[in-house]
């Protein structure tokens, strides 16, 4: 490894030991640690306020986006030493948000320089926390199928409509979202990427509970809200989709790795915990786990071979398809067998185990169905015929 | 081999027992009963003992209706369609099988629908009655019972308690069980009802010293597995029939969807990777359904039984797993939402897989009678 | 059960004992103790020419087919009693053929007076060996694409082409072959169904290998083969695709049935025989056999049902495309299983094991391949929409 | 952990023996030895060796290329995409291993491809290294080997014979087993070889009072289960990787045919249940190459490698059996057919599965590892 990078190591090992607070460290992630930022945001500790603002001095929030807004400016081979070294020292996420995950991206790809400047900064801050529009009641996995719509008004856009599965829709600022702004164009034109303020009046959302309990997700209502022209469509006027499809394969990915980390996460036996000695004594539970284990551990290499690939610029494209359904297949036969181990202790709701399990029936949902996983994987990936 | 089809009276039975539910305890109702933390609904309960479903096992002079176990499966498997929550298995087929064999003079109470029973058997994760270890200590013609039982079936609800104790010998071993018959307010007995995902009555016994005496026991002291095994294999074929008709519920619900719903311009029911799969679920459901009639024929026929139960209550087991995994994932987002009904299905589903006995339980079963 | 058929019952127990062999007793079916009739048929004993003619005389070898043509003319609940106390006896069967199972039935619904009254006679007797003439090279599971010609030559049809999978085509006296008697017409309309005698010149056969080793498949050709046109063509003119597909359900009834047969024949723990101590221990091994017994059993139950559900006169129908699928498939399975559970010893192709093994994964395609049968399933059954 | 992408080396190396293979043993030379009865072809096995392939793992100074094992496990994987038929795991891996371990002098024979080893470990259906059983009588600097071995590798072709004996202990302990590298001809020593399903070599030994000295024993004495175990974990590596590459190529096959064929007007690739059943194909085949890539890796960076192994190996054998059956169910009828190659592929699958320790025993590892 060249020099400078191993310089760049020293130095950033030397930060972190200077900068992390020590109540921070090693403090596993959760919902309860984790730091969303925005204009509501309750920092969790003195801790978590001042780790947030010496990374993002130090452009650490993003470190790959440019330093002008705030990010740290870093190659990919530096962003990998950092994430090394962060997980080294155990330090946890200074910030996490779909601003960093999804608009960033889009902005830094799609968007104006004005957009940039507009809204880069208060991402790498912490300063608005965002949330993603897309899915429609009734549309499913037809994201292109957009029924809510903006009206030209002249001097402002009238937005009507619904959006479902908005993450924290309820504890966001602003929301990215999809929405028709021509009506005659074939579905997969006439929608643009728009970003509205989620205090804007005739916004409202209402959370959605699972059958797993309750959930960050939310429905988000539009009733006659008025958005302003100026900056607020993202890429060309009715070319949002471009934009969607664009940040679809880093939702993606993210949730692949969400799948990776997991399963990289505690071990199958963990999981189970003791074992009730007729459950031990069970080959059926036993073969079960072992299989499971099997693929996993091949399913954790897998995501390591792929993250070898991009960092060394093959791109994987449509493969990431298969993270996709496989991670959360694989996460799915996980979790009932956990249940089927654990037995009668986990159908009470008071045992955590029922609602994770009923949680990971999404996984293969969310971000794109199992089905439309291997359709792409067979369409694109496999080169299979239409007809 | 009597014949697997519905005789004309059950057929009639299966119309007249869809029509009441239908009207009567249809999804949105169990929806209420969970709403209201409720674990079944009385009233209606009530009703179905007027109707001869509380004695349907039992004789006419104690007021049954005397209708077999092929009649309560099928009561079962309809019930399970709609997910009726009720005291059926436990009193009307398990507690009314063992106390019919015992001759005893509670009959006409579980007939009237009356006498609810909580069954006490399991004592870890895993159902096997044979690993029982409660201690019931003789003295004279009294016993105390002190101990824990969980994922007691209706134990809060109850007003009675069949218990399964070790009188001798210790866990593990067949001998040294009785099985006793108790109210359910009986000193030193404590109930916690627990918060089960199928929102079902399941509840933690406590035996701190409870008295009971020679006349609470059912069959003979020492060997309560006796008295009990019948009545559990009737249980777990009425289980298993109710795991079938709950399979065949979601997946009446789930093709309902596939033929109305529209995606990418097309009904998601002409995708044919999806056709495969129902076709598949289809096809499992059929050949559950055999091992289920033909578990009310061996049942009904008297003689050994525990190798078509076990085999019932295995297929329709792994059933309905395929059945509820397969309705909420052809559902997409809606099937994963507390207001839609799918995840009440799954619920049940993962409930019924354990209770009585799972899969790995009844195949271990199967597997010695075949040689395996 | 009424009086009559119980004195239907003693009669043909007694018939039996006064007429069956002693040494064909007990002698379990096989490629060896099977009858098939024909003008080339040799004989195995005396004792099985003796059986064949007895029952001729007495109409069993096909019990339901009227009198006048060589039946038994029994009712449905008398055939069952034969069919038992044929069991109880250890009687084998007197007579196989696809005449019986497949040519019979069509010509009973299908055909003229005088087609029965020419065919019928010479299959009950077994003096005519018929073989099945459907797929064709390159046609697949699409049975309607048939290629095969008959041209109207005035006072002959003019046959060109070859079927595949023909079984016993090179031992078969007569064949039953679908041939397009019009290109003009549909695909499915345009189709007949022809009766060509095996000798008549231009006919050549070829038997086809298998994975699993020799076969009774085989190719069928047809050069420039002259068929007489009087009562060649059974039911309408280019109105064969409807006596196929009779036909096929009895074909799928069958295989279905055959599925069932081998899954009643000798139990799993026969097959796999005295296991290896390791291949004892091994959880595997064990609890994919625990599966299969428990799917077996259950699927042993369905045919049960089915049966009793013919019997009492409720139609079936399409859902037998379930027994076609699931028997086949449960069959597939077993012989992995009983390979693993064999081991090395069944990698020698002297352990027959293996042979049989590679023939079950035919069973999911012959007869209508699974893929088919699923459609079927869901369209017909469960009436899912084609868009 | 080292990246699991082919370097650059190893990508030429792919290439080159691609470009090679697909010249000069493509399918049609598979059947052409099924044909002729013949378990490979000498003459390409000779161009191979003159390519460094028999020399993969062996050190320079015995004329070998010294690639590795992640090369080992490439040259393998490309090999079994067309089924070639090569002493290449037995000899070149197997065999090269374990002498290079033991320092023997054996290695230049190896490199040039003259030396051709059997691989005799297995005595009963499956594979079990710790069961062996055979004897070495020990006669002062002596032993006399008696007993059967099955399954033997290359027995009936090779011209040494690697075997486990057992010179103490009894079956089923690791202790008391000693490794004998022999020349073919010894006295006493009968070959018969097998009428394998994959028209390989394997044969049935019989050791029939078979003098060895001490000069042919590899590693210690009663110590031999260390000295073949790394052998075999590279066997297993390799082997695992030729599965995949089997996978592969019948996967690719299968692929060509659903583009191709034309059925019910539309070509069968069309059809979206087998597109979702290729597609998963695709995915399964994808997640094993990286526990093959893995195996190479952690066998080179030497220390502990059974995990990595035994994950490769279960995996393969998985992936390979779903491999092949969706290749002959895909295919239809024409895929049952011996003048069609799918055929092939299943039945080297299924010996692949057995050879070197079938799935329940590299999971069994596993699991004993991830504290299952």
């Amino acid at each position: 490894m060249s020099e400078t990078l191993e310089n760049f190591r020293t130095e950033i090992a030397d930060w972190i030991a200077a900068n992390l607070p020590p109540e921070l460290q090693g403090v596993a992630q959760s919902e309860e640690t984790i730091c969303w930022g925005g204009r509501n945001w309750q920092f969790t500790s003195g801790a978590q306020r001042d780790w947030l603002s010496r990374c993002h001095a130090r452009g650490l929030t993003c470190p790959r986006w440019p330093t002008e807004y705030g990010g740290g400016g870093l190659s990919r081979a530096e962003e990998k030493i950092l994430r090394e070294e962060m997980d080294r020292s155990g330090a946890p996420s200074p910030l996490q948000s779909f601003g960093i995950w999804m608009l960033g991206p889009a902005l830094l790809k799609f968007g104006t320089d004005e957009q940039k400047a507009a809204h880069l900064p208060d991402i790498t801050a912490g300063k608005i926390r965002w949330c993603q529009g897309y899915s429609e009641p009734g549309a499913g996995s037809d994201l292109a199928n957009v029924q809510t719509r903006a009206e030209d008004m002249g001097d402002h856009w009238l937005v009507n409509g619904s959006k479902i599965w908005t993450s924290y829709a309820d504890k966001a600022d602003k929301i990215f979202a999809l929405v028709r702004t021509d009506r005659e164009a074939p579905k997969h034109l006439g929608i643009s990427f728009m970003l509205i303020d989620m205090e804007a009046p005739g916004v409202t959302t209402k959370p959605i509970r699972l059958i797993s309990g309750a959930s960050p997700f939310c429905e988000t209502f539009f009733d006659n809200v008025k958005v302003p022209k100026e900056g607020t469509i993202v890429g060309e006027m009715n070319r949002g989709w471009d934009v969607a499809k664009y940040l679809l394969t880093h939702e993606r990915e993210m949730i692949g790795g969400g799948g990776g980390g997991l399963l990289a996460g505690s071990t199958l036996a963990d999981l189970m915990g003791t074992l009730d000695p007729v459950a031990a004594a069970d080959p059926f539970i036993q073969t079960q786990a072992m299989e499971l284990e099997v693929d996993a551990m091949a399913f954790a290499l897998t995501m390591e071979r792929y993250k070898d690939m991009a960092e060394a610029g093959q791109g994987v494209g449509h493969a990431s398809a298969m993270l996709k359904y496989y991670g959360t297949e694989l996460n799915k036969r996980r979790h009932e067998i956990v249940m089927s181990a654990r037995g009668t202790n986990s159908l009470d709701w008071e045992d955590g185990a029922a609602a994770t399990w009923l949680r990971t029936k999404a996984n293969s949902i969310e971000g794109g169905t199992s089905e439309v996983m291997l359709d792409i994987i067979a369409k694109r990936v496999l080169e299979l015929p239409s007809k | 081999m009597e014949k697997l089809l519905d005789t004309e009276d059950e057929v009639m039975l299966r119309d007249a027992a869809r029509g009441f539910l239908e009207e009567n305890a249809p999804l949105s109702a169990f929806r209420a009963n969970r709403d209201a933390v409720r674990s079944y609904d009385p009233a209606l309960w009530s009703e179905m003992a007027q109707m001869g479903w509380a004695g349907v096992l039992l004789p006419e002079e104690a007021g049954g209706a005397d209708m077999g176990h092929r009649a309560a499966g099928i009561l079962s498997e309809e019930m399970g369609k709609t997910l009726v929550a009720s005291p059926f298995i436990a009193s009307a087929v398990i507690a009314a099988t063992a106390l019919r064999d015992a001759g005893s003079d509670h009959l006409a109470d579980i007939a009237a629908g009356q006498a609810l029973y909580a069954l006490a058997i399991d004592e870890s994760a895993k159902f096997s009655p044979k690993h029982s270890a409660l201690q019931a200590r003789g003295e004279g013609n009294a016993f105390r019972l002190s101990g824990r039982k969980c994922f007691v079936a209706d134990g809060a609800s109850a007003n009675r308690i069949l218990v399964l104790a070790r009188t001798s010998g210790s866990a593990g071993e067949t001998q040294g069980l009785t099985l006793f018959n108790l109210d359910a307010d009986r000193a030193g007995l404590n109930r916690e009802a627990a918060n089960s995902i199928d929102a079902r009555d399941f509840a933690t016994l406590d035996f701190d010293n409870v008295e009971a005496t020679g006349d609470d026991v059912i069959g003979d002291v020492d060997n309560g597995l006796a008295a009990i095994t019948p009545a559990l294999q009737a249980g777990q074929a009425a289980l298993a029939a109710e795991l079938t008709g709950l399979s065949s519920g979601i997946a009446a619900i789930t093709l309902g969807y596939l033929k109305e719903r529209k995606q990418f311009g097309r009904t998601i029911g002409s995708f044919q990777a999806l056709q495969h799969r129902a076709a598949h679920l289809f096809s499992e459901i059929e050949v559950t359904a055999s091992a289920i009639a033909n578990a009310g024929r061996v049942l009904d026929a008297g003689g050994s039984s525990d190798l078509a139960v076990s085999l019932a209550k295995a297929r329709a087991t792994q059933t309905a797993k395929l059945a509820v995994m397969e309705g909420v994932q052809m559902h997409g987002g809606i099937g994963m939402t507390d207001e839609y009904d799918a995840g009440f299905f799954m619920k049940r589903a993962r409930v019924g897989a354990e209770w009585l006995g799972d899969y790995g339980y009844h195949a271990a079963i199967i597997a010695a009678h075949r040689g395996l």
